[in-house]
């Protein structure tokens, strides 16, 4: 199991959260983000996603570095998928593993938000009435 | 001659996903300029950063025709 | 899928994943507590847990009102397993689901949080030299 | 007569599952002394609840021979 992955196929779930238990883990911390059928309000039908992807992986694994050295983590793992995802698919997963679960929740959400900051991947919205490039706007 | 990858709205902006330039451009900093002078949209994007070798690059950074570069408009992944 | 649960048959992660999925979804939260190796550097051998089954039901029922009271929650299933578990086995898996991460994110430590204060569920750790009921002496 | 359920440890230290107590008990709070008199051990715990009908219960509460009555040692679920 790749550790920091940015991919065109389906995401497992499953694997990848099977992938971070370990002896002395005591909780495990997972962020699942889902093609959401809506945004502000407006009806969204599919979603596409692009990376710069070996730039991605490469600040994943900044991203990944940075979590380990504020945290103890004792396993994590986060994927990334790209190409066009329809509504309740997977674009994301992280699994955080800790002894304790407070820097597990806290791990697992910096990862995510820093993700969303840095990392060079764009997603599009696609609507019945045209296609946006979310953020990239005032 | 540099060449520049390009992504998302500046692909689709720029109408093609690499770009050669020939133009006399040198660090990090004339090369947004150059861009956002030649397209107009992409001035009005958000934001706009470039990457050398898969690095975000400062302003001052020197460019180099064997650099992989790339424009990185605003990130939405997640 | 019950919603809430306690039960002393294995719990199953990816079931309780799916069945918080939801097309308004944008991010899934999950907690899976895991058993331990040790305890305050001491090895364990293995964990027991005991509930007062209709009174842990009731008491986590009322926590996931409330955290639906505080968050804007689209789904939510706790489950909690009782009896004897070895290493490494799940002892408890929160999934919350919700439009934005933030929400997700607090709702669930609040969960699991709270679930440690409030519900009739009380764990025995084994040791090579023992056995102690965790939280019972100062 | 009221019948108090047991778990945990306060079930190992009263040594079993269920009490019967014909001692003339009416609240919660003299349910607590008379645990706490009978079985020293139980004194020493971090705390000790009484849930009365699955519902935690102020010392003040009347207890009832119908009633479900539950000693609730500190708790460690999770």
């Amino acid at each position: 199991m790749e550790l920091v992955l940015v991919t065109n196929k389906p995401l497992d779930t499953q694997a990848i959260i099977k992938s971070v238990e370990s002896p002395d883990g005591g909780a495990v911390n997972v962020f699942i983000g889902t093609v959401r059928n809506a945004t502000k309000g407006k009806a969204v039908l599919k979603l596409e996603f692009e990376a710069y992807e070996p730039m991605a992986t490469k600040e994943l694994t900044k991203i990944v570095k940075r979590a380990k050295s504020k945290w103890p983590i004792l396993k994590v793992v986060v994927h990334h998928r790209t190409g066009v995802m329809q509504i309740g698919e997977v674009p994301v997963v992280i699994a955080v593993a800790t002894a304790h679960r407070g820097a597990g929740f806290e791990a697992c959400q910096f990862i995510i938000d820093t993700l969303k900051e840095t990392v060079p991947i764009w997603k599009k919205e696609f609507f019945k009435d045209g296609e946006v490039w979310v953020a990239a706007h005032p | 001659m540099i060449t520049i990858k390009l992504f998302g709205i500046t692909r689709e902006i720029v109408g093609q996903p690499i770009l050669e330039l020939a133009e006399p451009i040198d660090t990090v900093g004339q090369l947004k300029d150059f861009m956002m002078i030649t397209y107009p949209k992409i001035k009005a994007l958000n934001s706009l950063l470039i990457a050398v070798n898969s690095e975000y690059a400062q302003d001052e950074q020197l460019l180099t025709s064997t650099d992989e570069i790339a424009l990185i408009p605003p990130v939405s992944g997640g």
